[in-house]
């Protein structure tokens, strides 16, 4: 049988924007390195969201098949890098400046 | 080599230093002037033959007779005797090493005798010499960090002293 | 019908409560000013994100998200708030004129992205879609093998049956193996940069530097 | 399970039934951690006993003192709940029910014999072992939050600890999903069906090697001796749950036994042919096909079966528990990254390599016959032929829908068609070879 | 990161750590009794121990000025409450030489057999709580359970399981039951061949050797220069006990005995080869070695005992009768070391010819085995902390006094 599907894309994505959105705001306002690492990851996900929304054969019949769930594949893995990177030079940082306020991070020497 | 000898070889190196040679008690001991316990105790640890490298032992005996009546009839002052217990593992021969102090520097401020530590010697008697100052009220100069080690930091008085009080109260604690 | 309605009520259902714990916690990890607590929450909100993802039909991609992200990558950023948290850093307020600027850029942008996601009507407006029970298990359980052949190059997605293979082969194996690459070069790198080689002086009170090689 | 009720009820389909399902489903899972926990704890506290001469409980509940854990959960129920002065008071109240909560949603997907599983995800194994990962968070956050040094100690070793153990464990994982070609638990289960000989266990060399690293890893990653390092009551004085009293402690305990329940179910299911046993013993006697009844009494006695290998597993987690001293952490990250993780790896490489040359393997003797089998040689056919067109994890009872699918989608690879086909063997080969095979020939 | 360092000092570190300061102790689980160690951590890394003692000071010392020598036996039960019947016996010893007391060949048997059988028990504990340190809980029981047996024994002697007052100044408060050399006999045979299942619980365990092999390693100089003496010190291969080397008045007890010190001997143990090879990681002086030469020990007290119980029940004379209670001391001091199970237990006495000693003194073998505990833990990790204090095997109420 089939049936109307009433969640549409667009609350998906609705939900992806406010993720986004937040995930600006934490990386402009956090002052800890880390924090705006977590935002990096927020702004990830909500990308992640529209692809999968956009991938999906529940919401839509001409979705975008396979390539939305894949490229939410690579983005997480991709993901996953930058947040060891990251989290190297927040430490490495770290160990530089004893400190993880990045708003003292107005040097260019290490 | 036995206690004697050890003895006759000391004579002959520190003639004067030697204050009292007891050789038919039941352990041999001699006794020592405080200021060269040093070199002797270097000098019994190093030198072949003798090499006293273990110290088992440092104890004070406090020499004080409390009852007057008793003390009046005593042959000796009150004094303090700090005693070496020294012995050989290679040798498996011993000694005893004694010092004679005076009970205070200072009886009214209660300052306290001094006696090199022999901790740069045996490493053990860091310990000893730190219970010792803690029981007995025996101050060594040149200690690494000399506290006490068994009572608390804040206790008063020397416990093994013969003279000593136990406090009223401790912290809220009734001593007596 | 009406088991399908209820069965669309049931899965509206899950949606809301999912999108609504990613959106709270997400603003949650915003609003907070407490490393860890932040931390906390953006765990919640990834995994009501992967719960957004088995909804959507990708389970695949959704238990991804747990391993990788929730498993992997928060558990790595958790370890380093702990490595660098001392009180001083666990709470660090923001300057109130960051928060107004922020607010302003976010809220504008937040405006853009809603009016964008609602503009086209093929989006929000309900549409027929295959989802009955069995079908939606068979829509299911292709993923996982079709996203595993897709990576190694096959798409079976755009395989048709009188002109298979022509086109449609456009595979995922180049970009695969490019990013597998790219991991390992990035977590090697990561390990080295780490590793600031110093000496400390164990007995010293506070580590400072000696040398540096 | 549910779907049983369901159909006796004439509900299969409707939302109701399938929301009735999930409450059913959610509530039976409850009770296997939860009653799972006390049997568990009772069993610990019995083999501890008996391995070090002592009885153990006696008395509590009469023979066997087997209402022991209830009556230790009602003292810890009755005990004051502290919260430490200087604790992150939120994180530190809600730690434990993060640990619980991440075991007990494992179950979800967890097969308890063929097609009983709350939710038959098709790629279950990844998600088993996904959310089994979460449950360090509660510790960590346990650890982190009770603001004692201790329990500090504790977080940051079991961190280390669970994420370097996540990389061999999914190697051992992939090799069995890799000889089933599906992560799809029933799928791997029902292909080990017939004699024991089809077990991926003894299916070569290297599968052998592969289930001893999985449950040394497995061991490590529930944190169980000698690697528990996070709790080390000896060093740590009781690790992460130094600060915890009471229900909220138990909690973190009924999270371990059921992780430990739900590895060694893991193993079970990938290496020792799930709610198979070594004879097809229902088969034999012809119960799955005769209606309904004789399938339910079949997957019954297959669910017994389940259960008793993942109890076998739980004990040699004990017996090993008390019998070995504890490592130290740093023996503990060499034995994963210098040992686990490159066994693992030669034993996945040497069992793709036995795969595609297609070494004999027990499983080829073909033993075993009845209904099971069957299941096994259709599940052959159609992986096989429609492998290529991903279709290939789904139960028996649609195949041949998929049959009719996947032949427009790929004609059957002639080479595959007449060859005698096992699950095992099958699918890999032509999900790897064929379909590259022909993009690299355009 | 391995846990010895070329130089203690300097490390090289991944994250700007700080260090932390950890109370281990007094109320901990792995801590024997009421030690407290302040570690001073750096992560994993100990960069320094501080042991505090004194927790359990009953002030012994003071008490013996106040009591005659028989009323203060009690109180040396309670110094290595592990080992009471040792304990009795180097006061009574020390004693009886200040007096120059002679005893029976019956009583210096009835002593050897009572003593090694304390050592007995006393290994026991040590062994079974060192592997309680290592984090395995089952050897434990398995150690009790043997100690247990020779607990009875001693409650057949002196009626008393933890602080027997057994051995007194001139002889024992009474002789044998008896019967009771036919239980003690029963005891050994059974209990001889228990030892191989420690050995396989522990001393050949891979991780019980991962764990020991290696850790806290103390030369024989260094031993000697912090004055730790017994097992731990044959542990670092310095051929040293008082029942070989002691004073004359305890090396008699012994005469005649066959038994060897066990300690590394140029490479080799005294050992028959059914006991475990030393493992090859194993480096001399480390927690392993401690462990191993108590073990051996073990069986050495087996062997001794078993001589003892025939020439006890074959020696003539009386089983020595107590001095006094109020027995007058002739004036004089005597110091006298025996070897207890932990290590040489000295007892120091100064008389003023009263019945009541001047001053008395107790050398205590724990006190100076625990002192190295600093500088052996200096860069280890904290899992090394409980291992090296543990086989060091100490005893509060001894250190404390």
């Amino acid at each position: 049988m089939t049936l109307l599907a009433t969640t549409t894309v667009s609350m998906y994505l609705a939900v992806g924007a406010v993720m986004f959105v937040t995930g600006v705001v934490c990386m402009a306002t956090k002052r800890n390195a880390l924090g705006i690492l977590m935002g990096i990851e927020l702004v990830l996900n909500g990308a992640n969201i529209n692809f999968i929304a956009f991938g999906s054969e529940y919401l839509r019949p001409d979705s975008l098949g396979l390539d939305g769930q894949l490229i939410a594949l690579f983005v997480i893995v991709l993901a996953a890098g930058e947040a060891a990177v990251a989290l190297a030079i927040a430490l490495n940082f770290y160990n530089n400046h004893a400190t993880v306020d990045v708003d003292q991070a107005d040097e260019l020497k290490g | 080599m036995n206690e004697k000898s050890i003895v006759e070889q000391l004579e002959a190196q520190f003639g004067d230093q030697i204050v009292a040679v007891e050789l038919d008690a039941i352990d041999q001991w001699i006794e020592i002037q405080p200021a060269s316990l040093i070199e002797i105790c270097q000098y019994l640890r190093d030198t072949d033959g003798i090499q006293l490298e273990m110290l088992n032992c440092i104890t004070v005996v406090d020499y004080l007779q409390t009852d007057p009546k008793k003390a009046a009839k005593l042959d000796w002052e009150p004094h303090l005797e700090v005693v070496y217990h020294l012995s050989s593992i290679s040798h498996k021969h011993s000694l005893v090493v004694k010092l004679k102090l005076d009970r205070w520097q200072d009886e009214d401020q209660q300052l306290l005798p001094d006696v090199p530590s022999v901790s740069q010697i045996w490493s053990t008697a860091d310990w000893h010499e730190r219970e010792v100052f803690d029981l007995s009220g025996v101050n060594f100069t040149g200690h690494p960090a000399l506290k006490r080690i068994l009572c608390p930091e804040d206790w008063v008085g020397y416990p093994l002293r013969k003279d000593y009080q136990m406090p009223q109260e401790y912290h809220g604690i009734r001593g007596r | 019908m009406t088991s399908a309605l209820l069965a669309n009520i049931s899965s509206d259902l899950f949606f809301i409560v999912f999108a609504g714990i990613a959106c709270v916690f997400a603003v949650a990890v915003l609003l907070t000013s407490n490393i860890v607590r932040m931390a906390f929450y953006l765990v919640i909100s990834l995994g009501a994100t992967a719960g957004l993802f088995f909804l959507a039909g990708a389970e695949f991609v959704g238990a991804m998200q747990l391993m990788i992200y929730v498993g992997g990558t928060l558990v790595l950023l958790i370890f380093g708030v702990m490595l660098t948290a001392q009180s001083r850093f666990v709470n660090m307020r923001t300057h109130p004129r960051d928060w107004i600027m922020a607010i302003i850029v976010g809220g504008s942008l937040l405006m853009l992205l809603l009016t964008a996601a609602f503009r086209v009507p093929s989006w929000h407006e309900e549409q027929q879609v295959i989802a009955a029970a069995s079908e939606l298990e068979v829509a299911d359980s292709k993923t996982a093998t079709r996203l595993g052949l897709a990576l190694s190059g096959v798409r079976v997605d755009k395989i048709n049956a009188d002109e298979q293979l022509k086109q449609g082969m456009s595979g995922y194996l180049l970009p695969f193996v490019i990013v597998s690459i790219h991991l390992l070069v990035v977590l090697i790198g990561a390990a080295y940069m780490a590793r600031s080689k110093r000496m400390v002086r164990r007995t010293s009170e506070q580590a400072e530097d000696t040398t540096s090689s | 399970m549910a779907e049983l009720i369901n159909i006796r009820l004439g509900l299969e389909g409707s939302a109701f039934g399938s929301i009735a399902a999930a409450v059913i489903h959610a509530l039976l899972l409850l009770h296997v951690v939860a009653v799972g926990a006390l049997v568990f704890i009772w069993m610990e506290r019995k083999i501890a006993g008996r391995i070090q001469d002592r009885l153990g409980p006696t008395r509590v509940g009469g023979k066997f003192g087997w209402l022991q854990t209830l009556a230790d959960g009602l003292k810890l129920i009755t005990k004051e709940d502290i919260t430490p002065q200087n604790a992150d008071k939120m994180l530190f109240k809600i730690a434990p029910y993060v640990s619980f909560a991440a075991s007990y949603a494992a179950f979800l997907a967890l097969p308890f014999a063929d097609g009983w599983v709350a939710n038959n995800v098709n790629s279950a194994v990844f998600f088993v072992l996904a959310v089994l990962g979460l449950e360090v968070f509660g510790v960590i956050l346990a650890g982190y939050s009770s603001g004692s040094k201790w329990s500090l100690f504790g977080a940051i070793r079991e961190a280390a600890q669970v994420v370097s153990y996540e990389v061999p464990l999914g190697l051992c994982v992939v090799v069995p999903v890799f000889l089933a070609g599906t992560m799809n638990l029933v799928t791997i289960g029902n292909m080990q069906a017939g004699y024991f000989t089809n077990w991926f266990v003894f299916h070569d060399i290297f599968t052998f090697g592969t289930f001893w690293i999985f449950f040394t890893c497995a061991t490590a990653s529930v944190n169980r001796a000698p690697f528990d390092l996070a709790e080390a009551e000896s060093e740590l004085v009781a690790g992460f749950h130094t600060e915890y009293s009471g229900l909220r402690w138990s909690f973190f305990f009924m999270a371990e036994y059921g992780s430990m329940f739900l590895v060694s179910g893991l193993g079970a299911i990938l290496f020792f042919g799930g709610w198979h046993g070594p004879i097809p013993l229902m088969s034999i006697l012809g119960l799955p096909e005769s209606g309904v009844l004789g399938n339910y009494l079949a997957n019954l006695a297959g669910c017994v079966n389940f259960m008793l290998k993942a109890v076998v597993g739980v004990t040699v987690m004990m017996w090993v528990r008390w019998t070995l001293p504890r490592l130290r952490i740093d023996q503990v990250i060499t034995t994963c990254l210098k040992y686990c993780v490159p066994l693992a790896s030669v034993c996945f490489i040497g069992a793709v390599g036995w795969q595609v040359l297609d070494l004999p393997s027990p499983s080829d003797w073909h033993l075993g016959t009845g209904p099971a089998y069957k299941v096994h040689e259709e599940w052959a056919t159609h992986t096989n032929n429609s492998a290529a067109s991903g279709a290939d994890d789904r139960g028996p009872e649609t195949t041949e829908q998929y049959q009719r699918e996947s032949d427009q989608l790929l004609p059957p690879e002639p080479d595959d068609a007449d060859k005698p086909l096992t699950g095992s063997s099958g699918s890999p080969r032509s999900l790897t070879a064929t379909p590259l095979g022909q993009e690299l020939s355009p | 990161m391995s846990s010895q360092l070329d130089d203690q000092r300097i490390i090289e570190f991944d994250v700007r750590t700080d260090e932390m300061l950890v109370n281990m102790g007094p109320q901990h689980p792995s801590t024997h009794g009421v030690l407290r160690l302040v570690l001073r951590t750096d992560g994993e890394i100990i960069s320094q121990v501080e042991p505090q003692i004194g927790y359990l000071h009953r002030c012994a010392e003071k008490i013996g000025e106040n009591l005659t020598p028989r009323q203060w036996i009690p109180y040396t039960d309670r110094m290595d409450y592990l080992a009471g019947m040792n304990m009795n016996l180097g006061w009574a010893l020390t004693v009886e030489k200040l007096m120059e007391h002679e005893l029976s060949d019956k009583a210096k048997h009835l002593r050897v057999l009572i003593a090694e059988l304390g050592r007995i028990a006393s290994h026991l504990v040590g062994m079974g709580a060192y592997g309680l340190d290592l984090g395995t809980f089952s050897p434990f029981l398995y150690a009790f359970r043997e100690r247990e047996k020779i607990l009875d024994l001693f409650e057949d002697v002196c009626g008393a399981r933890l602080t027997y007052s057994y051995l007194t100044p001139g002889g024992a408060t009474a002789d044998l039951p008896p019967g009771w050399l036919e239980r003690c006999q029963e005891f050994l045979d059974q209990f001889e061949p228990v030892i191989q299942e420690y050995h396989a619980l522990l001393t050949t365990n891979a991780i019980f050797i991962k764990r020991t092999a290696g850790i806290g390693v103390m030369s024989a100089e260094m031993a000697i220069d912090y004055g730790c003496t017994g097992p731990v010190l044959r542990g670092s291969g310095v051929n040293h006990d008082l029942r070989f080397h002691g004073e004359e008045i305890y090396t008699e007890m012994y005469d005649g005995y066959i038994f060897d010190v066990v300690c590394e001997k140029d490479g080799s143990y005294p050992v028959d080869e059914t006991y475990p090879p030393v493992p090859e990681d194993a480096v001399l002086g480390d927690c392993w070695h401690r462990f191993y030469v108590r073990m051996l020990e073990v069986v050495q007290s087996i062997k001794l005992v078993r001589q003892a119980m025939e020439r006890y029940s074959s020696a003539s004379g009386d089983w020595g009768i107590p001095i006094k209670l109020s027995q007058r001391l002739p004036a004089g001091e005597a110091y006298l070391e025996t070897e207890a199970p932990r290590g040489q237990m000295g007892f120091y006495l100064v008389s003023d010819g009263t019945a009541i000693p001047w001053r008395v003194r107790a050398r205590s073998s724990c006190f100076c085995n625990l002192s190295v505990t600093a500088p052996l833990c200096q860069g280890c990790l904290l899992a090394d902390v409980p291992a090296i204090v543990g086989s060091l095997d100490v005893v509060m109420g001894e250190i404390d006094r």
